[in-house]
């Protein structure tokens, strides 16, 4: 395990076109950007784990803490008029694309201004203006999706792209197989980008995939592959315009595998014992954040006190973003029912789907029927405190603080 | 007005809405050069070309993935699966996507895509082609159920779909695409959730299902003929939204029912019904709600049994007088 | 007796079924190194190594299928699937395959295959993790389905599945898992198709699914204590097959039923009981079948919103005086 | 597309290996043994084709005709304790096997004495004593089946292997790629063999699938591929008993690719559009059992009178297996809820699963409640008889004899 991921850090700059290791620096702009860009992400999602740890956030919550240089440096890639697909390890995705941190923050505490309107979760990040199509919690299900939109823009002329971006362990799902399939006979401009953390959940590689250099995964599809060093932003970014370039003037479909290494567990609930301390240690001295960092420093583009500042900057908006999402309110009960269905000729309002299920769920009858069906509905989300107060016990009671409040709801619901 | 075959029909609707806009195109396998595998795509590859008729690969899941991204994206994707056992190979695009985007994106994002697909039996294409599943889709929380059993319907419900902003399980029927009947000559869509009285009559509401509509009427003429019995005969047409009203305004008046459907028995599309009507008839019934369903096994390739499997009109005679009968 | 939480008793009746019998194995995503999502497999990679306890690549139809042809060879796979959202991947190899291959081969090859999953909501896992889709499984003839509710049921229940020559979907629940109970110490396997009286009572039936059956005694109590109503609790176990006959007896007595299920309104486990109940105890029944059951909704994320999304003991108690109210 | 499948005919056979193209002949008796086994497939699917033109077939009847030194080179190289599963196009597998041919025209025939009791038809054969485990009409289905059944192999620690055929449409389905990484990841002795007949249904090869080298497709997934000729028995042979060992001896799936040419339409109903008929007649010189049998001639193995006996003898195994299909009843009503489970502890009868749905079907109670059910469904069963009514009555109408009756019932379903 440790010797396949070492073999893959060292084939994968040095393979692709035989290009130089070191990428040459961006403007100091473009630098800065790049730089604030991954540490928001990570201050970002640090206290994204504190949140969850106090049960501000339920749920699975999958922090992509270490690949912070492949979210940035492939995003930074694309046009504003590009289409970006994610899994549910999307929060830096959102951000790098520019959803406001407290917008996403929001999201995960289930609030009515988060992204998705409290509905989607941490799981189910979306930004239409962004054109941040999810946020997929289906393993392999994001890949048709993306296939669907890069036909859309085939479709209509344009020559927008599209990103689609999916883990190690989604190549074994039948939609990669599919996907790639189709879009190549098709020459659907999009770019699958797998984001090799080393791990699907707890199972490694080696033992998912029978062939692990995933980027030749899908060359009997008729889509040839590439691979990038996930841990340095300049060399994704170089990567990912390269085979967007290719994805659309060629209309040829692309697959970039990014090698990386997701730092903390699979979710918050994970005990990780599927890996050694030293082999985590080992992938931490190459923080894609510090060394990107150090040689800004080194090359003498910012002094060390500036890229200090930015991080204090970073942690500053996620503070803001904390106090944002956190006083935005729930969403109404009675928006239950909204949005199943688009209102138009078909269907005038979701109760003529389900105008008779029996009680309490009325919807749009409920509102309007008044004080009994509203009043169940109260005592059902009524419910949503139970867990909330016995954490707070739990931690009140001097049972090691947050950790014990996650380990509590573990007992519960250990999965990911 | 001219008269016409069920496929003829859908056929006319696809190419008059490919015709009113062009964001409309349809994939499949086999649509295009081969024409359908039950050729209701026939003509539209060579007017329309590759770019709108597309056939695909076999591979249900992406295909119907490949329609609910086009979706999201603004054009408005039909995908035809060939038969809906088929449509399990896709039920996670159809339920864990299509269904539920719309909703857990926070209405940010639509899903105007159709799903078209036969089922039924009748043709002896056994265990793996024949069932008929419509009690899958209705089950599910932000799609669309169509199963028109008429050539106008097929007609005005597919415009209907194709124009509607939401996903839409379409289902066909194999039996009924040689089918002919009446369709209005510049018909426009027809509405979601309007049931339609095919026979009126006074003794006992008959709700007939898909190709089941058919039989329903059929097993009528029968009651009337040789039973005396006037039955009135109902075509849900779309099962989600469902048009309770008027099935339950024909139960007050029949004080009887009979469901009718090709499905299997637990759980189908007759249980559904009984249920509502039940609960929102209750003391206007004076028997229960009787069912009439396909038989609970997977559907026999051959032919007597098959034939065996499924409801005739001898079947709904029975189950309707049975109601009479034990009062 | 020892009481231990129903994730325990599973884990149990793998442990005792896999001594028993060297053909048994499980296979699925993370529950060998990781032990399992939901740590129902914990310990059993160590202790049978990885030829027994399988970890495979994501890949819920081919797993499925494997398991199913494995079946045919005369091995006896449980497969665990990690959500049984996840499970509408294998729809395919569920429904077309192992359903079916016992009878349309005409009884040559058996499918001894267990394929065991978690549903439900209440963890805020969002609309693709959370739903109860009991009801698309009940549908299908050729599958055995349960959906144990206590920590001792779980581990009968489990055994029998393991011993049985039918394919059988075994429906687990999130919020079950970490549930303790009573489980006896040399308990065999159970049978399926026998429903089980959970408490006594002469003024309502209530039946509960899963986790629901919880939520009914829990209701039960409510109604004794506050409304003097004593509803007789009926937790049917498993669905296919299933015990009409106990629920037929209760409803003959009280005159009133109510089922709750998590899952969603039309088409649900509520409709074909309510459907059943009705058409078997037609004279007995002095209020409609009333059915409390999940929104009509993909499940939302937010926590109040999700919580108001599936029923608990309020509304249980408000459906089951409702049909005392109206009469 | 005629090029296409010209450059796969010179490649197939001396890519392999760099073997010889013309392989020696084997012994006398397997040369008579294999002929006729090609010839008794042909003659079979023939009377088949006539026999559903007569409604005797209903349904979708798939043929193999020119796929036939495929089907017998490789099931040549099975033990009889392998497996074998195959797609709906499989009444050549089932004879090749051994299956009686009495039976399986008995079971296209819908009778109780067919393969599967009529409940499969022609595209659900199954033998288990020949380990043929069928028969399925899910494109794409079998592969999974396939790799569990050679997973139980190797969990019985016995040396058997299993033989997955499926068509080069099905290529495309998730399950290909699923099963391929399964198989290669467990090590699991299969043999993928895709018989690439240029055409899923009327979408010719290149028009579904990106590369159209299929032996190459699963490398990606660690499979390696191999390429034979398909209308050549002999090389057939030797590349299936090459894949075989390989995957028997050192436990590596593989995948072999068979290059052939269907001389018929998908199913009877198909008007074949989408081919010429100059590129049907430029295969059909190549014809795998006229090739063979004029080697076995030209190289003085038997004279052609002898070759003519062969091929009366496998028309008169034909006429026999018809005759006894033809004999064979229709299964009892009463039996259409058999089988559906296994009974035993949990289900004791299968009432136990259905006793409460409506007349008229109660099942075992059927049985036993007497007249009113059976009659039912007997009223059910007679509507069996109308289909072909009609169609003799056209016949008779002079309406054009067989053909035409197929015709009629094309227009009702036209499909495949
Ligand atoms: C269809 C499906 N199967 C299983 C899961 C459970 N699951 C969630 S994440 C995950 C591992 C995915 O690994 P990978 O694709 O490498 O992405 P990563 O989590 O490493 O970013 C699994 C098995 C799921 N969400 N969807
Ligand atoms: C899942 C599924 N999708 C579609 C079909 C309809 N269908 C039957 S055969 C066929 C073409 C298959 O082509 P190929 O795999 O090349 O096999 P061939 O028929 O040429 O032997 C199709 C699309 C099916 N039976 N199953
Ligand atoms: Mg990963
Ligand atoms: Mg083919």
């Amino acid at each position: 395990m440790a010797s396949e991921a070492a073999a893959q850090r060292e084939t994968a700059k040095g393979k692709r076109d035989g290009r130089e290791a070191l990428h040459p620096l961006p403007s100091k702009g473009t630098c800065e950007a790049v730089l604030r860009k991954m540490m928001l992400i990570r201050r970002f999602e640090e206290r994204a784990g504190e949140m969850y740890a106090k049960a501000k956030i339920g749920g699975f919550l999958h922090l992509c803490i270490g690949e912070e240089a492949t979210i940035v440096g492939a995003t930074q890639a694309l046009r504003d008029t590009d289409y970006l697909l994610s899994t549910y390890r999307e929060h830096g995705q959102a951000l790098a694309r520019g959803t406001p941190a407290g917008v996403v923050m929001a999201e995960l505490f289930g609030r009515v201004d988060g992204c998705s309107k409290g509905r989607g979760g941490s799981m189910h990040l979306f930004d239409m203006e962004r054109r941040f199509l999810g946020g997929y919690g289906i393993v392999g299900g994001n890949l048709p999706l993306a296939t669907g939109v890069a036909l859309a823009c085939d479709y209509n002329g344009t020559d927008d792209a599209v990103l689609c971006m999916f883990g190690d362990g989604a190549t074994n799902q039948g939609t990669f197989g599919e996907s790639m399939n189709l879009a190549a006979l098709w020459r659907l401009p999009v770019v699958f980008m797998v984001i090799n953390n080393q791990f699907g959940m707890g199972t490694a590689l080696e033992r998912h995939s029978a062939v692990t250099d995933l980027s030749k995964k899908a060359e009997g599809y008729g889509v040839p592959g590439h691979r990038c060093d996930g841990m340095d932003v300049l060399d994704v970014h170089a990567a990912t315009e390269e085979v967007l370039r290719i994805a659309r003037e060629d209309r040829r479909p692309q697959l970039l595998e990014a090698i990386t290494y997701r730092f903390r567990g699979h979710s918050m609930a994970d005990p990780e014992e599927y890996r050694t301390k030293e082999e985590v240690e080992e992938w931490r001295r190459r923080d894609p954040i510090a060394s990107f960092s150090r040689r800004l420093v080194e090359e003498g583009v910012f002094p060390q006190e500036e890229i200090e500042r930015f991080d204090r900057e970073a942690v500053e908006r996620v503070d803001e973003a904390v106090r944002f999402a956190d006083a935005s309110p729930f969403p109404d009960l009675d928006s239950l029912y909204d949005d199943v269905y688009v209102l138009g000729d078909q269907v005038r309002g979701w109760w003529t789907v389900d105008e008779r299920s029996p009680e309490p769920h009325r919807g749009e009858r409920e509102r309007e029927s008044g004080a009994v069906p509203h009043g169940l509905a109260e005592a059902g989300a009524a419910y949503a405190a139970v867990g909330d107060v016995q954490a707070r016990r739990r931690r009140e009671q001097g049972r090691g603080g947050p950790r014990a409040a996650a380990e509590d709801r573990d007992t519960e619901r250990e999965g990911g | 007005m001219p008269v016409m075959r069920y496929r003829e029909a859908l056929n006319q609707a696809l190419r008059e809405e490919m015709e009113r806009d062009q964001r409309v195109f349809i994939m499949g396998e086999d649509i295009g050069v081969f024409q359908g595998a039950f050729k209701v795509t026939q003509g539209l590859f060579q007017e329309f070309g590759e770019k709108r008729v597309r056939d695909t690969p076999i591979s249900e899941n992406t295909i119907v993935g490949v329609g609910v991204g086009a979706a999201m994206a603004g054009l408005r994707p039909i995908v035809e699966l060939m038969t809906i056992n088929f449509s399990l190979l896709a039920m996670d695009q159809i339920v864990n996507h299509a269904a539920a985007i719309h909703y857990m994106f926070g209405g940010q994002a639509k899903v105007p895509l159709v799903v078209r697909m036969p089922q039924g039996a009748g043709h002896q294409l056994g265990p793996t082609h024949s069932h008929s599943l419509e009690a899958l889709y209705l089950h599910i929380p932000g799609l669309l159920v169509a199963a028109p059993s008429t050539p106008a319907d097929a007609k005005g419900l597919l415009k209907a779909a194709i124009r509607d902003d939401n996903p839409v399980i379409f289902i066909e029927h194999e039996w009924l695409y040689g089918q002919r009947g009446e369709v209005p000559e510049n018909g426009g869509p027809m509405r979601f959730g309007e049931a339609v009285v095919r026979r009126e009559g006074a003794d006992v509401t008959i709700v007939g299902i898909s190709r089941m509509a058919v039989t329903a009427e059929r097993a009528a003429e029968q009651l009337a003929n040789e039973h005396e019995v006037e039955a009135e005969v109902i075509d849900p047409r779309t099962l989600r939204p469902l048009d309770l009203d008027t099935i339950l305004a024909s139960v007050r008046k029949t004080n009887r029912a009979v469901i009718v459907e090709e499905g299997w028995p637990h759980g189908g599309v007759g249980a559904n019904l009984a249920a509502l009507i039940q609960e929102q008839a209750f003391d206007h019934l004076d028997a229960p709600v009787a069912r009439v369903t396909g038989a609970d096994v997977p559907m026999p390739y051959s032919k007597p049994l098959e034939q065996a499997a499924f409801p005739h009109e001898e079947h709904v005679v029975h189950a309707a007088l049975s109601l009479f009968r034990d009062l």
